[in-house]
C-alpha cells in the first residue's frame, strides 16, 4: 500500500460527487494548503492505487464505483435493503418503462427536441419529459435553429450516476444508435400529416 | 393485471393495451406473437390483430390513447393501399416507396431504442442499489457546517461583497452606462439557468458592470426566491452560497406585474437602492 | 471479522449522523425489511466489532469516532487539510475567545438564561448567542418560570460533535463547574434588585 492511500481513501470517503482521476492526482500532488503532497505520482499509478482501493472494499460492504466520469464510494449493491432502512428510504422510485425508451433515445441522440423524441417512439412525450426534467435526469440543453426554435434535451450528470455510466460511450450499442437515421417528425400543423390521417380514412370506409 | 416486467420478457400472453408504452410497442409484439419476419410483415393479419387488441378495450371500458387509434387508421390504409391492383394506384404512388416500408422502418429503428430502453433498465436496476454517503463536515477541530438554507442575512452579505467588487471594477474605469429593470434581469435570471441547475451566486453577477446593474439584478433574485422559482442554499455557513432554479420544465408561470411597479433603477446614480443601503 | 461486520460498515458508512450502539443492534437483529438479521447479536458482541473496525480503520486514513452518543466514521483528523482543499472549505473561523466562554457557560449550565450568562461574563453576550443559534450549536431550549419568562438556552447535538465529545459529561470538570454557584443577575425593571443595589451602595457609602 503506497503512503498516500491512506489520503486517497479519505479523499473519495468525504467527497459528495464522483471524483475524476486527474483531479484526485492533481490534489495528491500538489498537498493541502501549506502542506506537502506527492508530485511525482502519475495518473496511471492512481489508477493502479484505485483498483487495489476497490479490492480492499470488496469483503467489506463497500464497493468502489467509476460513474459520471470519477470514482465514488458507495455501498455494496446486496446490502442496499439494510441501508434504505437505516435511511428509512423508500427506494427512489424506479422509471416506467416509457420514461425509459424516453430516456434512451434522449441519451443516444442529444440534444433532440420532443418530437424527434415522438416521432420514434411514436406517442406523446410531454408527461415522460417532464418526469425526467424532475428528477434531474435531463435538462434542456438549448433550443433549435428549425422553426418554431424547439427546445432541446440533454442528459445531465446525474443521469451517468442514475444508471452506473461511466460516459456516454458506455451506453450500449452506442455506436449504431448514434448513427441510425431517425424518423423525421410530423409537424402538427403542417398540412401532409393532415392529408394523410384523411387518406388513410377514405379508403376503408 | 399483468405486470409490465413480465412483458419484458415478452411471454406475457394476456397483456393489457395500458401495458404498450404506445402503439409501436404493440405493433412489435404481435409480430413477435404472430411469428412474423419484420421485414416481411403481413400486414392484413397485423392489421387484424392490432384492431382485435383495441375492440377488446373498448370492451373493458379502457380508453385508448389517440396515438394507437391513429396508427390503427395508418394500418387501415396500408393495408387496403396493399389490396390495389398496381395499375390503380395512384401515379405519384407508384413512383414513391411502398409507404409499408416507412412503418417498417420505424419499427426497426424504434425496436433498436426499446431494446437500449431495456439495457438502461437493467442498470438502474443494479445501480439503484447503491447508496452514496451523505456529505460529511470536515473531522477537523474547527471546522463546522450546519445544513441548510441561506439566510437573508447571508445573502445580503454576499450581496454586498459582489457590490465592492463592483465598484473596484467600475474605479477600475471598466464600466458601462446602461439602464436595466428587475423585469428584465428576471427574464435573464430564468435564462441564464434552466430548471434544476444550480450556480454558485456570485457567477450570476459576472456580467453585471455597474452598481445599478447588480442591485436590480440581486432584487430580481429576491423576487424569484420569493416565488419560489430559485432557491439559495449552502452546506454550511461561510459556504459558498448556491442558487438552484426549481425543477420545473416550462419556462412561464412568471406573474408579469413583477416587472410593472418596481422602478426603473438608473445604472448609476445617487441613492438609488435606499432599502439596500439600510441593510 | 464477524459475518455482519459487512452490514455494521455499510451501515456507518451510509449514515448520515451519529450512530447509537442500540440502534445498530436493532437493525443487525431485525434485518432489512422482507429479510433476515442476526437475531442472537447482543450490543457487547457489537461493541467489540466496534473497537475491531476501529483498528482496522485506524491505518486507512479513516478513524471511527465515538460522538453525540454514537459512532461515525470520519475522515482521520490529520488529513483535514487534505479533505478541506478537496471541498473547496474555506476553514470556517474558530470561535472567537468570547463565543466560546459564552458557550462554556451554556454548555456547563444548560438550561440558562441571557440574564444569568451575562451575570458570570459581566459583559453583554447578546452578540455571541446570536452568534452560537446561528452555527448551530446552541438553541433555545425553552423558556425559564422566572418573572418576565425569559429564554432559556442550551447546547445542541451538534455543540457535541463540534469538540467531539460523546456527550455532556465529558466535558472537562464538569462535576466541579455544575455546582459552582454562578452570581444572581441583575433585574434592571425588578424593585427587589434595586433594593439589594441600594444595600449594596449604602453600607459602602
Amino acid at each position: 500500500m503506497r503512503e498516500w492511500a491512506r489520503v486517497l481513501e479519505a479523499l473519495l470517503f468525504a467527497a459528495s460527487e464522483p471524483m475524476e482521476p486527474s483531479r484526485l492526482t492533481t490534489l495528491l500532488r500538489d498537498g493541502p494548503d501549506g502542506g506537502q503532497g506527492w508530485p511525482e505520482i502519475k495518473e496511471e499509478e492512481l489508477r493502479e492505487e484505485l483498483a487495489q482501493l476497490s479490492e480492499r472494499l470488496a469483503p467489506r460492504g463497500l464497493i468502489l464505483r467509476e460513474v459520471a466520469g470519477g470514482f465514488r464510494i458507495g455501498t455494496a449493491p446486496d446490502l442496499s435493503g439494510w441501508v434504505a432502512k437505516l435511511k428509512g428510504v423508500v427506494r427512489p422510485p424506479r422509471l416506467s418503462p416509457p420514461s425509459l425508451e424516453t430516456m434512451a433515445v434522449i441519451a443516444y441522440r442529444q440534444p433532440i427536441s420532443r418530437a424527434e423524441i415522438e416521432a420514434v417512439r411514436g406517442v406523446d412525450c410531454s408527461g415522460t419529459l417532464d418526469t425526467l426534467v424532475e428528477r434531474g435526469i435531463i435538462r434542456i440543453s438549448g433550443r433549435s435553429e428549425a422553426p418554431g426554435r424547439p427546445i432541446l434535451y440533454g442528459t445531465t450528470p446525474l443521469f451517468l450516476e442514475h444508471f452506473g455510466l461511466r460516459d456516454l460511450d458506455e451506453l450500449p450499442n452506442s455506436e449504431e444508435l448514434r448513427r441510425v437515421k431517425l424518423p423525421v417528425p410530423a409537424d402538427p400543423a403542417g398540412p401532409q400529416q393532415k392529408e394523410l390521417l384523411h387518406e388513410a380514412v377514405e379508403p376503408a370506409s | 393485471m399483468i405486470p409490465m416486467l413480465e412483458l419484458r420478457g415478452g411471454e406475457a400472453l394476456r397483456v393489457e393495451l395500458s401495458a404498450f408504452t404506445g402503439p409501436l410497442d404493440l405493433l412489435l409484439h404481435l409480430i413477435k406473437e404472430q411469428e412474423m419476419d419484420i421485414y416481411d410483415i403481413r400486414l392484413e393479419k397485423l392489421t387484424e390483430q392490432y384492431l382485435s387488441r383495441l375492440d377488446k378495450m373498448r370492451e373493458e371500458n379502457l380508453s385508448v390513447a389517440g396515438e394507437f387509434l391513429v396508427m390503427a387508421a395508418t394500418l387501415v390504409y396500408l393495408k387496403s393501399r396493399s389490396l390495389l391492383p398496381v395499375q390503380d394506384r395512384l401515379p405519384e404512388d407508384v413512383e414513391d416507396e411502398d409507404p409499408k416500408w416507412e412503418l417498417i422502418r420505424q419499427l426497426i429503428e424504434y425496436r433498436k431504442f426499446k431494446e437500449a430502453a431495456g439495457q438502461l433498465g437493467d442498470r438502474e436496476a443494479l445501480h439503484s442499489r447503491i447508496f452514496g454517503r451523505t456529505p460529511e463536515r470536515v473531522v477537523a477541530p474547527a471546522a463546522l457546517q450546519g445544513p441548510g438554507q441561506v439566510s437573508m442575512f447571508d445573502l445580503v452579505w454576499a450581496f454586498q461583497k459582489i457590490l465592492r467588487n463592483v465598484e473596484d471594477r467600475a474605479r477600475a474605469g471598466r464600466f458601462q452606462d446602461e439602464e436595466f429593470t428587475v423585469g428584465q434581469k428576471i427574464e435573464f435570471l430564468l435564462n441564464r439557468m434552466t430548471p434544476g441547475e444550480e450556480v454558485l451566486f456570485e457567477d450570476l453577477f459576472r456580467t453585471a458592470s455597474s452598481r445599478g446593474e447588480v442591485v436590480v439584478t440581486f432584487l430580481a433574485l429576491l423576487e424569484l426566491i420569493r416565488l419560489q422559482q430559485l432557491a439559495a442554499w449552502q452546506e454550511g455557513p461561510l459556504m459558498p452560497i448556491r442558487i438552484r432554479r426549481a425543477p420545473e420544465p416550462v419556462l412561464e408561470n412568471i406573474p408579469l406585474s413583477v416587472s410593472e411597479g418596481v422602478p426603473q433603477i438608473p445604472g448609476e446614480g445617487a441613492g438609488q437602492s435606499p432599502d439596500l443601503s439600510a441593510v
